[in-house]
């Protein structure tokens, strides 16, 4: 869906990249996965975050790939890094070490208080859809001092409980994630194409705070399968501006000529 | 001692039925060519390791080579799912494949601990995770002086490792450059290990502190130009991106699938 | 975020009294400058922490900085004793010295351990030996898999670790070559990293997989160049065997000792 | 002390340098001190064993040094090595890791069952003489395959039993090393400049094997602290060829040189 603003229409894909990018802070140091988390850390870094970190859990320390990897260890990101360590090192030294500042989530659910499934839909033995698995993001969801959680909005993958829990968010709320005394505060956002979910004080389940421009409740209690709550004082999420427009379309427009496709 | 041999007779005395297998290279220098010539050598019931089993072990799975899986992401990058290994999982075809599952931290910890000959390793992992529930190799460790609670996992110590390496020298001095992924760990906690590279060179001119493993913990040395496509080799080659995703088409359905074996992979066999 | 500053403001504001402090390089890149200047300083009661105490920790020590060590190995290399670490040991001259002892096997891993961040290290260590009955920080641990006994030591985690390297960047990137010693454990592992380089770069010109420490894991960068003097730097110049040999006649001494410090050490105070 | 061949004069230094690199086989794998050990390994990779692999705890793999190391971590074996990686990678990936042949130790005292005392003279707490302590004694004992002692012989040096077991030989004898199920045989041979002695088979007591050339019995019994016992069949050690004196010599002169100094 695509919606015109005073200059130029973008997509929700777009809002919802360019609303992960915001969220990143100069100089952070970032655990960035493939996709849409590499597209938006990668944003940030052209944009507002110019010395931001990136991390990638093939080895590369200090990235800065000129167009985006089609994978996390594509030749561009060791060309780039200001070092590139073992893979072992990464999860040994860097994550583990409690060096990361934000670590990238996607998830194929995702739950309301956080919780994160890559693993299976149905039961584990005998799973309805076997699904690639838990990666880095077990450790990445305990050590990372923050997570962002970053998927599109659906009944699908917006589940009250999931089914297998891949990596923790606040395990069933409260005070539940608190007693495993991990570094990591878990996931503080979930950003998806229709809004931005924060955790609610005390509770810690994932209330709307930020609406974007142009979505409306009922869009959003449709795309989630638990009873969604609105915060008081939600805000709208400002529109893409146009110089974040253009650097994201030059960042694709790039990568797709380097990876030799449309995208 | 590096032997320098021919692929085929290197997997032919290297790697037997039932083997534990550690192909290894993540996303840069994935050993396709080694894997395509255990396909054509037909081995059967290996189990197969891999942090990442991406287009090589989905090859490998839905050509009936394997009884059993230790993995930690099973995808094809940027692009979607496995279908061969899907197909394995959820309807037992060609073979049923047992899965063992870890993490990413998991396995290049147990990589290192089998390196350094050690029965276990030490890590902080799985806080929250179901998965220590349906994996009994996730295992609580006490620290001896603070009481603190920790993760061990036993430490992977494959009886063949692959790997693809960009280049050798003569005596079988492999050097790696770029990503490097866990393929020194894997190949010192094996006990063989085979190497590809694209070429053999007289001198690595190699950095002191480059990422070279000496002649004599390699087992034999293979000559494999573009052995990596459609992975890459830093300073060789690209990553094919296009295959990638037309591998989504080839591997959907088991026809084509076994098309695709037959015209690329079996089919050299003559030659 | 590495700030480049100078020598005296980066150990004054980064190494202060009663501090766990590890200075490390194993026979190459010794951080003396560095030494020194704690010794201009006056620091006391500090736990020295180092594999190999050799010359410059027979400086702290006579010098009356060090309340503590914890070493591996205490030595003139190739050449014999180290009289003022004995003096301490045997004397009590300055100070009293309390010593922790390990193996190098033990204090690498304990260094790995702590950049880790882990609270321990397992190891195959101290078979025989009588050493763990007189260091309590030795114990066994049990693999949960196999019920084997291995070693285990807490890991070490100063306060500040300092080492001396060939180059940094105008950000504060950090590059190591050749002998790598156990440096970037040691930096990784404390709460806070001093560097000397030789000199400030605008291009490292590393190799992707050189040993390099990025700024933000560094508290600060300081040009000291010949800062390894009379060990070496691998590419700027040679380890000055004479001075080694020297130094066992000037440390032999409490008064030819106090003389050579004088006239090497602390009248640069006024400089 | 030097004696006369039929050519040449050689001091019992050399002697015992030219016994423990004849131990040395070609492609060994050696785990390599500074100081007479390393010595003796050139001194084989010069002569009969041009293939062996030299490893020194600072680091190098596979060093070809063309002067002799004052110091483990000289720049010229980072120059010559295959490669060069951290000390604590040396310490787990090579030695735990099982891959060491032989590992050279020196010793401030050795006892009769081949015990290594490198830590103090006297009680450990109040100590007589603080020696230098285990360097990476302990674990080569433990873990190389075999074990070579090389140091001078001497009542001070050679004792009944040490005052402290830094690193362990067979420890009371007998099948005493044998119950900690160690990768390691333990010491095969201690070379000195008098003899070669090796472990009596059962008892584990080390005995004289070979006596060099020109020693008497006497002069080894005077130099033991201990009844040390001569084996049967004992053999003399082959003199200093002219190529293995002739190369060692060179080998010195030039580290002279380039050490800046006379030896």
């Amino acid at each position: 869906m695509t919606r015109l603003t005073t200059e130029i229409a973008y997509t929700t894909t777009e809002m919802m990249t360019v609303a992960a990018a915001r969220r990143l802070m100069d100089r952070a140091v970032c655990f960035v996965g493939i996709g849409l988390p590499s597209t938006a850390a990668n944003l940030a870094r052209l944009t507002h975050a110019p010395a931001i970190v990136l991390i990638y859990e093939s080895g590369p320390i200090g990235a800065k790939p000129g167009v985006l990897p089609l994978s996390i260890g594509d030749g561009e990101l060791a060309d780039t890094a200001d070092t590139v360590v073992s893979t072992a090192e990464i999860f040994r030294y860097w994550l583990q070490g409690e060096r990361i500042d934000v670590g990238f989530l996607g998830a194929a659910q995702v739950d309301r208080f956080g919780n994160i499934n890559t693993t299976v839909i149905g039961p584990y033995e005998h799973p309805v859809v076997r699904l690639p698995g838990a990666g880095g993001a077990p450790e990445i969801a305990g050590l990372a001092k923050e997570v962002l959680i970053v998927l599109e909005q659906s009944k699908r993958t917006f589940v009250a409980k999931v089914d297998f829990i891949t990596s923790a968010g606040y395990l069933n709320g409260g005070e539940d994630r608190a007693r495993l005394k991990l570094p990591g505060k878990g996931p503080v956002a979930i950003i998806t194409d229709l809004c931005i979910m924060e955790p609610e004080p005390v509770s810690n389940e994932f209330v709307v705070t930020n609406l974007h421009a142009g979505i409306t409740r009922a869009r959003v209690e449709e795309a989630t399968g638990w009873k969604i709550r609105f915060a008081e004082g939600m805000k709208e999420t400002p529109e893409p501006t146009d110089r974040e427009l253009s650097v994201l379309r030059d960042l694709h427009q790039r990568t797709a000529v380097a990876h030799g496709r449309a995208d | 001692m590096a032997e320098i041999v021919n692929l085929r007779d290197a997997v032919a005395s290297l790697i037997h039925d039932g083997d534990v297998v550690a192909l290894e290279g993540f996303t840069h220098l994935i050993p396709f060519a080694a894997a395509h010539e255990v396909i054509r050598q037909k081995r059967r019931d290996l189990t197969l390791v891999r942090m990442t089993p991406d287009l090589i072990y989905d090859q490998l799975i839905g050509a009936g080579c394997a009884r059993r899986l230790i993995f930690s992401w099973g995808g094809n990058p940027g692009v979607g799912s496995l279908h061969r290994f899907r197909d394995a999982v959820e309807h037992d075809w060609p073979r049923p494949l047992e899965v063992e599952e870890h993490s990413h931290a998991d396995m290049a910890n147990a990589y290192v601990a089998g390196a350094a000959n050690l029965p276990f390793a030490v890590f902080r992992g799985y806080a929250g995770s179901d998965l220590p529930r349906y994996n009994d190799r996730i295992r609580p460790v006490s620290c001896p002086f603070t009481g603190e609670v920790l993760t061990a996992v036993p430490s992977l110590r494959p009886d063949v490792t692959v790997i693809h390496a960009q280049r050798a020298d003569r005596k079988g001095n492999v050097l790696i450059r770029g990503i490097l992924g866990v393929q020194k760990e894997a190949v010192l906690a094996a006990r063989r290990a085979l190497v590809t590279v694209e070429e053999i060179v007289d001198d690595l001119k190699a950095d002191p502190n480059a990422c070279l493993l000496p002649h004599w913990v390699v087992s034999a040395v293979c000559v494999a130009p573009r052995g990596a496509h459609p992975s890459y080799a830093y300073g060789y080659y690209e990553r094919d991106n296009r295959f990638y995703q037309a591998w989504d088409t080839i591997a959907r359905t088991r026809e084509s699938f076994q098309t695709w074996l037959d015209e690329n992979v079996l089919k050299e066999q003559a030659a």
